[in-house]
């Protein structure tokens, strides 16, 4: 399946790209995060803490060992400072 | 609109004046605004960051919440992002409602989903350095108030 | 001026506006602003009564408990008294803080406090019958979280 | 000793008029509502139920078991509705 992968914030400056499209058969987003950060040391820093990221699917928040399947956009970032 | 995601300033005047002139038949309204804070050394700027249509998903959703689970006339949520000085507006949310401890309540239930649901990423700088404002453990304990 | 009793309207949108351009060092602003209802058969007016003197008393002890009770920049109430009409301001409370928790249990404490121990009575006119506004038993009870 | 004796709401009402100045030697809140009370049928009309009314003392709240030396103005009232 191919992925729209999105980053924000210090995920985003430290894998140096703020979207990429991903061809993966990762069935979760743990699988795909472990997929990603064997590629390159700064994907490897960036999914180093998973309890330091959240992530969203579909632009809905969601947990490391959801499914993946169906899903179109998948984005990983620190925990929000709104408000 | 009741929920907006903008770059530009807004008149918090107006849109307090105006969010309670529309809600008069309800008798309390809330406001909350939240500011840039200063910070030691001197804050020279700060951006937010945002994730474009989810932020207006996610605020929207946390309206219809606060709207279902409280008695309210109407809720309003403005946010800004991109670029902000000291002192500047960063956000406003309004409620209203027939007796005040609603549109309280539903202010803070309203302001406690936004500062750790809301996908916004605060990004201090002072001097030459910048740096990512961490999430407050305070801000996720607050969230669990709601919780039924 | 922090403490105001006045028979005029105010400006909600200027007042607002204002206080938080004041105490934007502060970061976290709320406010409540109260507004006459209407009610089943239609009000026609509302009289505000109070106490000329202990008004003022009562509203300045009041906003300096909360300025001690918790750390706050700013913190301002106007009450109107006279007569008034289906949709009017009534009052305003606003504090400023730095994180939002102190500023919302503030004007909670202040809208609490101004219910049940400022010497206000209402008075309501519906077609040619007047009564005077009972006070609610909620309101006395709010008032028991702020007791040590 | 002479007091100012103000009535507010449903109090200056039912007595008819807004302030007097009384001449008094009661020594409590209480003696002076029964002093008061005793006077004519408006008055005990207004002090019928205590639990009813509330009272301050040179303007501070205060109760009706409170003695009344020193004070120069009291105020009787309905519980107040502010806000």
């Amino acid at each position: 399946m191919i992925l729209d992968v999105l980053y924000f914030a210090w995920v985003r400056e430290r894998i140096g790209l703020p979207r990429e499209r991903i061809e993966t058969k990762a069935p979760t987003v743990a699988a795909l995060v472990a997929e990603l950060a064997a590629r390159e040391d700064r994907y490897a820093a960036a999914f180093a803490d998973l309890s330091a990221l959240r992530v969203a699917l579909d632009q809905d928040l969601s947990d490391f060992d959801a499914p993946l399947s169906g899903v179109r956009e998948v984005a990983f970032f620190p925990p929000m400072t709104g408000g | 609109m009741t929920v907006r995601v903008q770059e530009e300033l807004f008149d918090l005047g107006a849109e307090t004046a105006g969010f309670a002139a529309r809600a008069s038949g309800a008798g309390a309204v809330v406001t909350f605004t939240g500011l840039v804070r200063d910070v030691p050394g001197g804050l020279s700027g700060m951006e937010i960051e945002h994730y474009p249509g989810m932020t207006e998903k996610a605020l929207t959703a946390i309206r219809a919440e606060a709207m279902a689970r409280w008695s309210l006339a109407d809720a309003l949520i403005i946010h800004r992002y991109g670029q902000l000085r000291p002192g500047d507006l960063i956000m406003m949310v309004a409620t209203a409602s027939r007796h005040r401890a609603d549109a309280f309540a539903a202010a803070e239930f309203l302001m406690d989903y936004l500062k750790s649901r809301a996908p916004f990423w605060k990004n201090e700088r002072v001097g030459s350095d910048s740096a990512w404002v961490a999430a407050r453990d305070e801000d996720e304990a607050a969230l669990s108030r709601w919780q039924d």
